[in-house]
C-alpha cells in the first residue's frame, strides 16, 4: 500500500511520519519484508493505543533494492520531503554507512537494525556519528563470542573457516573469528572462501575435510548454511558446525534438519522467552509467514525509538538524537543501554543457541571478554 | 588421490549444473543469435511451478516435473512473442534483444518478489540424501540424476537438430529467416519450437535446482555462469556447451581445491580469456573467416 | 518536491551519465558491447579515493588519475579481447567486471568487502554539473571528426572499414580507453558521493542499468544519452511508492520501450538547432517530397 | 494464373510501387526489365509476400493470396531472390534438400536432387562445402537449384544471371527454357535485357515503379525506345 | 610503363581447396587490366589477398617492390591499394556523403587532441575533407542524393558510391569487383565511361573483375583470365577473346556480347 503524499495544514500536524528504508526486492528482500511489516504492525499498535505523545503514526517505508546509493535517496527523500522525525534501518552496513552524511546534513537520526560492522556509528578515527545508532551488537564482539565459546567451554583448538568472500558481514565475523580463536590457543586449519550466489560448496569442503577440524564456523545466511551443511555431511564432515545470527529460520530446519542437528550459533536471543512468543504470535497471525531474525531487531529499534520520542517528549529530529544517546529500554533481544561515546547498545549478552532435535534450543548467556 | 577423485566429481556435478542451464541458452543463441539473459528467469519460474504443484497440490513428482518443464516452455514461448517478436519483426540487431531480455529478467524477478514474496522455499524431498558410496568417494543421488539428465537432453536435441527436418529448417532460421520464409518455412512456428524446448530444458533444470538449493527468486542467476560455459564451449554449440561447463566446472573445483577459493572466479575468467585468444569462438565454435 | 532530495537525484543522474556517456561511444558509435564497466567505474573510484584519502591529493586531480587509471586497466583488457567478436567480447568485459569485484573483496588494504569508509565527500551538484558539461564537449568533438567517424564506420562494417586504410584495433582501443576513462572519473564521483565505498556497489547489475540507458536513450545519440540517463535515474524514484512493485514496473517499461522504440528515445538523432530546422523544412517540404523520390538515378 | 492489380508499395515515404497491373498465364515465361530501383524485386517480393503491400490485389489460380509467406510457397509459389541468400551455415547438399522443405515424397527428392546437379555440376562438386564459401556465381546456381528444388508451379526469378560468367549466362537461360518445357510457369526478372526478351512470351517496362509498356517480347524488342534505354545501343 | 603490381607464385588453399595456386601477373601503372574467368576460378580470393583480407599460403605480392603480402588491411591500404566489394560493403546507417567523408580521413592528419580542443590544425583539416568529397559527389554525380543513407539507394548507385568512397582515399591502384553487376547494358556502358574519366583524372591504375564482356572489352588494356584458380591466358583483350581456350572454358562458342 503506496504511502501518501503529507496532508497539508491542521491535518498534517496530527500524524508524524516515521521512515523505515531496507531491501523489499533483490536478494536480501527476506529480511527486509520481515523488517517492514514488524515495524508497520508495531506501530498500528501503538498508534491504536493513542500515538506516542498523543500523536499518530505514519511509518513510510522505502525499498533500497539492498543497494548503497538507492538507500541515500532513499533516505534524502524521507528526510526532506517526508520530514520524517527518525528513520529506523536499513539492514545491511554498506547502506547504513552509505547514508550517514544525509542524515548529518538532515540533522535526522537513523536506527540501523541490523548493521554489525563498528564503522556504521563511529568514524575511522574512532569519532562518534552524531545521528547514527543501531540496537544489534557487532561484528567483534559476535566473531570474539563464536570463537571464545568454542574453546573455552566447547573446548575445541582446532577450526575451520568456510566464508562468503562478497559479504561484508561474512567477513566481519570470519576476521574477529579467528583473531579470537588463534588468540586463545587455538588453530584455524583450513580457511577456505566462496562468492555470493554460489551453490555448491563441495570444492571447498573437500578441502576442509583433510584437514580434520572439530570445529567448522560457517558465518553467513540461512540458505547458504544450508547447503554447504548438507554438502559437508555428505561428503563425511562430521565437525561441529558453528555460525553467527544469520542461522536462526525455520528455512534452515526445513533444508538441513539433520546436518544441523548439534550444531551451534551466536544469537541476540533466546527464542523460548515468553515475550518473544507473543510478538512471534502476534506476526504470524497477521503475516501467515515466520519472523525472521531481523523483526526481533526491527522491533526493538521501534522501542528504543518509541522511549526516545517519550523522553524528549517532542518530535523534533535533534531532540530525538539527544534523548537517544542515552537510552536504556528493554527490548525483545534483552536491555538496550546505548553508548553515547559509540551509540552502540552496551552489555548485550549473546544467547548460545544449539540445534536439538530439530528445535533451537537456548544454552546460556555468553559475552565475550 | 582419493581427495582427487572426490574433487574431479564435485567438478563434474557442479559442470552438469551448467550444462542443463547452458544447452537451453545455446539452443536460442543458435537460433536467435543472442544471449537470452531471461533464460535464469524461465528456470526460476519452472522451479516455482514445480515447487507449488508438489506442494499446494500435491501432485507426485513426475507429474509435477512435466507440469513445469510445460509450463515453463509455455512461458519462454509468451516472452518471446511479447519481448522479443516485435523487435525480429523490425530487424532490430542483437543488442536490442538483449536489454528487452534484461528488462523481462528483472520483471520476472521482481513479479515473484511482488506477489509470492521473496521467502525461501523448501521442496518435499524426492530423492533420498544419503549419497552413493564409493569407497572414500561420494556421489549425490540427485547429481546423479542432473548428469544423466543433462547428458539426454542433449543428445536428444542433437538428434532433433542433425537428424530431423525440422532442425535444418532451425539451421537454416538461424541463418537467414527470410530465406527460410521463402522455401515455405513457418518461421515464426520454428522459433515458437526453439523458445518452447529451450523453456521445457529450463523447466527441468529449474525443477531440479529447486529441489537441490531450494527456491526463490534470484535462483536464476545461477545462469551467469553457464553463459560463461557456453561461450568457453563456442557459442551456438551444444556440445559446445556441455563440453564447456563440465570444463568449467571441473577447472573451478581443482582451483578452489588447489589453488585458493577466494581467487576461483578470478582464475576461471583468465582461463576464458586465455581460451578465447587461443580460440577466438570458444573451443567449438565455427571459426569463419569473413569471406569479402 | 524538495530541492535536496532533487539536487540528489541529479548528482546521481549525472554520476550516471558520465559513465553513460563512455559507454555511449563504445557501444553507440563503436558497436561494442560491454558488461564490464561498472568495473572500469569501480577502478576509478578506488584509485580516486586512493588519492584523496592516502595520498591527499585534491579532488579534481585525483578524479583525473582515477580515470586514467581505469583507461590503462581498459587497455590492458582491450589488447587481450577487443579481437573477439559480439558476445564473446560482451562475456568477456562481464567476466572482467565480476573479477576486479572479486578482487576488491578480498583486498583488504581497501577494506575488502566490508567496505571502506571515511572517504571525503567532495562531489557537489556543481562539479558534476561541470565535469559532464566538459564531457559531452569533449565526446561531440570527438564524434564530429575524422577519428569519430572512423568509429561509427567500424560498426557498420568492419572489413569495408580496413580496406579504407582504418587501422580498426587501433580505434576500438581509443574507444575504449576513453569510454573506461569517463567510467572512472564517474566512479570517483561516486565514491566522493557517498564517502562509502563497497564492492557490491559495482555488480553485474551497474554495468547492466548503464547499458540499458545508452540503449534506451538511442545507440549514437548522445543527447539520446542525456535524456535517458536522467529519465532512468529518476523512473524507480518517481515509482519509489509503488514499493516491491517498484522494479516490476522498471522492468516492464524496459521492454515497452524496447518493442515500441526500438531505437531508443532518440534513434540515433541528436537535438540540435540545426536539426529542428531541418524537421520544420521537411515538415514543411512533405508534400514536395513524395512527388520527387522515385527510381530516378541518372 | 497470376494476377496482380493496382499493387501499391509504400517503404516509408518512398512510392516504390504505383499502381501496377500485370497478368502472367500459365506456362509462359513473362519478363520485367527496368532499371535499378524500378520496382522490380519489390514486386517480386510484394508476390511471395515478403513485402505487404499497402493496396492492391495479388490473385493465384483465381483466389487472393495468403499474407504469410510459407503459406504462399505452400500454393507453389517459390522465389530466387536477388542476392541468392544462400544458407551459408549449411552445406550444398543441405541447402537443396531445404529447398523441397514442404515436400514429403522422398524418392521423388532424390531423383530431383540428381538432376540438379547435372543441370550444374560444379554443384555436385561441392556438395559437401558450406554454401557461405562458394564463389559468387556458385551461389547463383545454388540459388536456382535450391528454387527448382520445391518443384513450383510458378517460378519467380530475381536476376538470374547476375554475377555469371558469359557461358554460365547462356546456360541459366537455356536452362529457363528447359523450365518452361516442364510446364512451369516462370516471371522473369532481368537486367539482361536482351537474353530476357528473347526467351520470354511477355514483356512488362517497369520504370519508376508503373508499368511504362507491355506487349509481346517480340514486339518490345523491336521497340527503339526500349532499345536505347536499356540495350544500350544509342551509344 | 613500370609494373605497379605484380604476384609471384601466389597460393591460396582452403582447407585441402586450392583457390589461387602459383599464380603470376603484373599489372602496369595507370594501365587497366582485366581479370576474368568462370565462376569460382579465385578471382575475389586474388583481390581478398592483394587488400590483405586473406593470407597467402605461399608466394609474393608486390606493389610499388615493397612485400605486401599478410599485411594488415589497413596497412595495404594506407599504402595505396584499395578495392570495392562484390556484396557491397557500405557503411549502410551512414549517408552518402557521410560514407564519403570518412574514407577521405586520410587525407588530413590531426589527432584526437586536435579533434577536442578543435584548434586551427582541425578546423583547416575538416575544410579540405569537406572540399574533397564535394568534388568527389560531382564527380560520381551524387550530388543530389548526398543525404540518402547507403542503404536506400538503388543498387547501381549503392555500386557507384563504393567506387566513389574507395577513390576518396586517393588510392594508387583500385581493383572492382564486378562493378557492373545488376546494371543493365546501357548502365554498363555509362560505367565504362566513369572509369576510364576516373583513370584520367585520378592518375590511378586499376584492375577489374568482371562478367560483363562489353565492359572488359572496352576498357582493359590487358585481360588475364583464370580457371580453377591457375591463370588460363594473358593478352590483348583481341588476344583473348580469339584465345580458344578461353573461348572453352569461360565465353562459350557463341557471341554473348549483345
Ligand atoms: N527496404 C527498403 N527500404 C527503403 N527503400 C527501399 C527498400 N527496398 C527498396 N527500396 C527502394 O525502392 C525502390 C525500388 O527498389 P527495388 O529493389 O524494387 O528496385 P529494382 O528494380 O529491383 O532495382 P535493382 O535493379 O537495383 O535490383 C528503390 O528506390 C529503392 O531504393
Ligand atoms: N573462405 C573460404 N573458405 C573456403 N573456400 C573458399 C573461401 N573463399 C573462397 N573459397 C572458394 O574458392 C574458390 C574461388 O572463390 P572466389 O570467390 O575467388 O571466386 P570468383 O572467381 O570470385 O568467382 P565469382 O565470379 O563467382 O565471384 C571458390 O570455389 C570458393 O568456393
Ligand atoms: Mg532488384
Ligand atoms: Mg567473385
Amino acid at each position: 500500500e503506496p504511502a501518501d503524499a503529507p496532508e497539508e495544514g491542521e491535518a498534517a500536524a496530527e500524524v508524524i511520519n516515521i521512515g523505515w528504508i531496507g531491501s523489499l526486492t533483490g536478494d536480501q528482500a527476506v529480511w527486509g519484508n520481515c523488517e517492514k511489516n514488524t515495524v508497520e504492525m508495531m506501530f498500528e499498535e501503538i498508534n491504536e493505543n493513542g500515538g506516542i505523545l498523543g500523536k499518530q503514526i505514519r511509518v513510510i517505508p522505502y525499498d533500497t533494492r539492498g543497494d548503497a546509493m538507492e538507500a541515500v535517496n532513499a533516505v534524502r527523500r524521507l528526510t526532506s520531503q517526508d520530514k520524517v522525525a527518525a528513520v529506523i534501518g536499513p539492514n545491511a552496513s554498506g547502506q547504513a554507512i552509505a547514508i550517514s552524511s544525509v542524515l548529518e546534513d538532515m540533522e535526522v537520526p537513523g536506527i540501523a537494525t541490523v548493521a554489525t560492522n563498528p564503522k556504521v556509528t563511529v568514524d575511522d578515527n574512532g569519532d562518534v556519528k552524531p545521528f547514527n545508532f543501531r540496537v544489534c551488537f557487532i561484528d567483534p564482539y559476535q566473531g570474539a563470542v563464536a570463537a571464545g565459546y568454542a574453546v573455552d567451554v566447547l573446548g575445541f583448538s582446532k577450526a575451520a573457516i568456510l566464508y562468503d568472500v562478497a559479504d561484508d558481514y561474512s567477513q566481519g565475523l570470519t576476521e574477529f573469528f579467528e583473531k579470537t580463536f588463534v588468540g586463545k590457543g587455538g588453530e584455524i586449519v583450513a580457511k577456505e572462501g566462496f562468492k555470493f550466489g554460489d551453490v555448491d560448496f563441495r570444492p571447498q569442503l573437500s578441502k576442509i575435510k583433510e584437514a580434520d577440524p572439530e570445529v567448522l564456523f560457517m558465518p553467513y545466511f540461512f540458505k547458504e548454511v544450508a547447503l554447504s551443511a548438507n554438502q559437508a555431511r555428505e561428503l563425511g564432515i562430521d565437525a561441529v558446525l558453528m555460525g553467527g545470527d544469520g542461522w536462526p529460520s525455520e528455512v534452515l530446519l526445513e533444508m538441513a534438519e539433520e546436518a544441523v542437528e548439534g550444531s551451534y550459533f551466536v544469537n541476540h536471543l533466546d527464542f523460548a522467552d515468553p515475550e518473544v512468543q507473543d510478538f512471534k504470535d502476534a506476526y504470524t497471525a497477521k503475516y501467515n509467514l515466520p519472523v525472521e531474525l531481523n523483526g526481533y531487531l526491527a522491533y526493538d529499534a521501534v522501542k528504543l525509538l518509541e522511549s526516545a520520542i517519550i523522553q524528549a517528549g517532542s518530535f523534533d529530529p535533534v531532540e530525538i538524537r539527544d534523548a537517544l544517546k542515552t537510552a536504556n529500554v528493554k527490548g525483545i533481544t534483552g536491555q538496550i543501554n546505548i553508548n553515547p561515546d559509540t551509540h552502540n547498545p552496551e552489555g548485550k549478552d549473546a544467547a548460545i543457541i544449539k540445534i536439538i532435535d530439530g528445535d533451537y534450543v537456548f544454552q546460556q548467556k555468553y559475552s565475550a571478554d | 588421490m582419493s581427495a582427487f577423485l572426490q574433487q574431479i566429481i564435485n567438478g563434474l556435478s557442479i559442470g552438469s549444473v551448467y550444462a542443463l542451464m547452458a544447452v537451453g541458452y545455446s539452443l536460442v543463441y543458435s537460433i536467435m543469435n543472442f544471449s537470452n539473459f531471461a533464460h535464469g528467469g524461465v528456470i526460476m519460474i519452472g522451479a516455482y511451478i514445480g515447487f507449488f504443484l508438489m506442494t499446494a497440490f500435491e501432485l507426485p513428482f513426475i507429474a509435477a516435473f512435466g507440469l513445469a518443464a510445460i509450463g515453463a516452455g509455455l512461458l519462454a514461448v509468451t516472452l518471446e512473442r511479447i519481448a522479443y517478436r516485435p523487435l525480429r519483426k523490425r530487424n532490430a540487431p542483437f543488442l536490442y534483444f538483449i536489454i528487452s531480455a534484461m528488462g523481462a529478467s528483472i520483471f520476472l524477478e521482481n513479479i515473484v518478489i511482488a506477489t509470492i514474496g521473496p521467502t525461501f522455499r523448501t521442496y518435499p524431498r524426492v530423492f533420498s540424501t544419503t549419497p552413493f558410496q564409493l569407497g572414500a568417494i561420494s556421489l549425490g543421488r540427485l547429481d546423479a540424476v542432473m548428469f544423466i539428465i543433462s547428458g539426454l537432453s542433449l543428445l536428444l536435441l542433437i538428434y532433433i537438430i542433425e537428424k530431423t527436418k525440422t532442425g535444418m529448417a532451425i539451421k537454416a532460421t538461424a541463418y537467414s529467416i527470410r530465406a527460410s520464409t521463402l522455401m515455405g518455412v513457418n518461421t515464426d512456428r520454428i522459433i515458437f519450437i526453439v523458445f518452447g524446448l529451450g523453456g521445457v530444458l529450463a523447466g527441468v533444470a529449474g525443477v531440479l535446482f529447486g529441489m537441490k538449493y531450494t527456491v526463490y527468486p534470484q535462483i536464476g542467476f545461477i545462469t551467469m555462469k553457464s553463459f560463461i560455459a557456453a561461450v568457453f564451449g563456442g557459442l551456438g554449440s551444444l556440445p559446445g556447451a556441455v563440453i564447456g561447463s563440465i570444463l568449467l566446472g571441473v577447472i573451478e573445483t581443482l582451483t578452489a581445491g588447489y589453488f585458493s577459493s577466494q581467487y576461483r572466479d578470478l582464475i576461471a575468467f583468465v582461463l576464458l580469456i586465455a581460451v578465447l585468444i587461443w580460440r577466438p569462438s570458444g573451443l567449438m565454435g565455427k571459426i569463419t573467416e569473413d569471406k569479402a | 518536491m524538495d530541492w535536496y532530495y532533487i539536487q540528489g537525484i541529479l548528482i546521481l543522474s549525472g554520476i550516471n551519465l558520465l559513465a553513460v556517456l563512455g559507454l555511449s561511444l563504445l557501444t553507440g558509435f563503436t558497436g561494442l558491447f560491454s558488461f564490464g564497466h561498472a568495473g572500469f567505474m569501480a577502478v576509478g573510484a578506488y584509485t580516486t579515493a586512493m588519492m584523496t584519502v592516502k595520498l591527499n591529493m585534491p579532488f579534481t586531480l585525483a578524479l583525473l588519475v582515477g580515470g586514467l587509471a581505469a583507461a590503462t586497466v581498459s587497455l590492458i583488457i582491450g589488447k587481450l579481447t577487443l579481437n573477439l567478436k559480439g558476445d564473446y567480447f560482451c562475456i568477456a568485459t562481464l567476466g572482467f567486471g565480476e573479477a576486479i569485484r572479486l578482487i576488491l573483496d578480498n583486498v583488504q588494504y581497501f577494506g575488502g568487502a566490508r567496505g571502506w569508509p571515511g572517504i571525503p565527500r567532495e562531489t557537489g551538484l556543481m562539479n558534476v554539473v561541470v565535469w559532464n558539461v566538459i564531457a559531452v564537449i569533449i565526446l561531440v568533438n570527438l564524434i564530429k571528426s575524422r577519428h569519430g567517424r572512423n568509429m561509427q564506420a567500424i560498426r557498420e562494417e568492419e572489413m569495408a572499414s580496413q580496406i579504407i586504410g582504418i587501422n580498426v584495433f587501433k580505434y576500438k582501443m581509443i574507444s575504449l580507453a576513453i569510454s573506461a576513462a569517463y567510467a572512472g572519473v564517474a566512479g570517483g564521483m561516486l565514491a566522493h558521493y557517498t564517502g562509502f565505498l563497497q564492492p557490491r556497489m559495482f555488480q553485474l547489475i551497474k554495468s547492466t542499468e548503464l547499458t540499458i540507458i545508452v540503449i534506451f536513450g538511442g545507440l549514437g545519440s548522445i543527447s539520446g544519452s542525456i535524456i535517458g540517463a536522467i529519465v532512468l535515474t529518476s523512473l524507480p524514484e518517481i515509482l519509489r511508492t509503488f514499493h516491491q512493485w517498484r522494479l516490476v514496473v522498471y522492468g516492464a517499461s524496459v521492454i515497452f520501450i524496447m518493442i515500441t522504440r526500438p531505437q531508443g528515445l532518440m534513434g540515433g538523432y541528436e537535438i540540435s538547432i540545426t536539426n529542428i530546422k531541418k524537421l520544420i523544412s521537411h515538415i514543411s517540404s512533405l508534400g514536395r517530397e513524395k512527388t520527387t523520390v522515385g527510381g530516378d538515378n541518372k | 494464373m497470376l494476377k496482380v492489380e493496382n499493387l501499391n508499395v509504400y517503404y516509408g515515404g518512398i512510392h516504390a510501387l504505383r499502381g501496377i497491373n500485370i497478368e502472367v498465364e500459365e506456362g509462359q515465361i513473362v519478363s520485367i526489365i527496368g532499371s535499378n530501383g524500378a520496382g522490380k524485386s519489390t514486386l517480386l517480393n510484394s508476390i511471395s509476400g515478403i513485402v505487404k503491400p499497402q493496396k492492391g490485389v495479388i490473385s493465384y489460380k483465381g483466389k487472393e493470396i495468403p499474407r504469410a509467406p510459407h503459406r504462399i510457397v505452400e500454393l507453389g509459389i517459390c522465389q530466387v531472390p536477388e542476392g541468392r541468400l544462400v544458407f551459408a551455415n549449411l552445406t550444398v547438399k543441405d541447402n537443396l534438400i531445404m529447398g523441397a522443405y514442404l515436400r514429403n515424397d522422398k524418392k521423388r527428392i532424390e531423383e530431383d536432387l540428381e538432376k540438379i546437379y547435372q543441370l550444374f555440376p560444379r554443384l555436385e562438386e561441392r556438395k559437401n562445402q558450406m554454401a557461405g564459401t562458394l564463389s559468387g556465381g556458385e551461389q547463383q546456381m545454388l540459388a536456382m537449384g535450391r528454387g527448382l528444388m520445391g518443384d513450383p508451379d510458378l517460378i519467380l526469378l530475381d536476376e538470374p544471371s547476375l554475377g555469371l560468367a558469359p557461358l554460365l549466362v547462356k546456360t541459366i537461360f537455356e536452362i529457363i527454357e528447359d523450365i518452361k518445357k516442364m510446364n512451369k510457369t516462370i516471371l522473369l526478372v532481368e537486367q539482361n535485357a536482351y537474353k530476357a526478351l528473347s526467351i520470354a512470351d511477355k514483356a512488362y517496362v517497369l520504370e519508376q515503379g508503373t508499368i511504362k509498356k507491355e506487349g509481346a517480347a517480340k514486339e518490345i524488342l523491336q521497340d527503339k525506345s526500349i532499345l536505347e534505354a536499356y540495350l544500350g545501343k544509342a551509344h | 610503363m613500370t609494373t605497379i603490381l605484380e604476384l609471384k607464385n601466389v597460393t591460396k588453399q582452403f582447407g585441402g581447396l586450392t583457390a589461387v595456386g602459383d599464380m603470376n601477373f603484373q599489372v602496369k601503372k595507370d594501365s587497366i587490366s582485366g581479370l576474368i574467368g568462370p565462376n569460382g576460378a579465385g578471382k575475389t580470393t586474388i583481390f581478398n589477398l592483394i587488400t590483405g583480407i586473406y593470407n597467402v599460403t605461399e608466394g609474393d605480392i608486390i606493389f610499388e617492390n615493397n612485400k605486401i603480402q599478410n599485411m594488415e588491411p589497413y596497412k595495404i591500404a594506407d599504402m595505396g591499394i584499395t578495392r570495392t566489394f562484390q556484396n557491397i560493403r557500405l557503411f549502410k546507417k551512414l549517408t552518402t556523403y557521410e560514407n564519403i567523408l570518412t574514407a577521405c580521413h586520410y587525407n588530413t592528419d590531426y589527432s584526437v587532441l586536435d579533434a577536442v580542443i578543435r584548434n586551427k590544425k582541425f578546423k583547416s583539416g575538416e575544410k579540405k575533407l569537406v572540399q574533397q568529397v564535394q568534388a568527389l559527389l560531382e564527380i560520381m554525380e551524387l550530388t543530389d542524393r548526398k543525404d540518402v543513407v547507403a542503404a536506400n539507394l538503388p543498387y547501381g548507385l549503392q555500386r557507384r558510391l563504393e567506387i566513389a568512397r574507395a577513390l576518396a582515399l586517393q588510392p594508387k591502384l583500385l581493383l572492382l569487383d564486378e562493378p557492373a553487376a545488376g546494371m543493365n547494358p546501357d548502365e554498363t556502358i555509362k560505367l565504362m565511361r566513369l572509369i576510364q574519366q576516373i583513370r584520367d583524372e585520378f592518375n590511378l591504375t586499376l584492375l577489374v573483375i568482371e562478367h560483363h564482356m562489353d565492359l572488359i572489352m572496352g576498357i582493359c588494356d590487358k585481360v588475364v583470365v583464370l580457371n580453377f584458380g591457375k591463370k588460363l591466358a594473358e593478352g590483348t583483350t583481341q588476344e583473348i577473346q580469339t584465345n580458344p581456350k578461353v573461348i572453352e572454358a569461360y565465353l562459350g562458342e557463341e557471341d554473348v556480347i549483345c
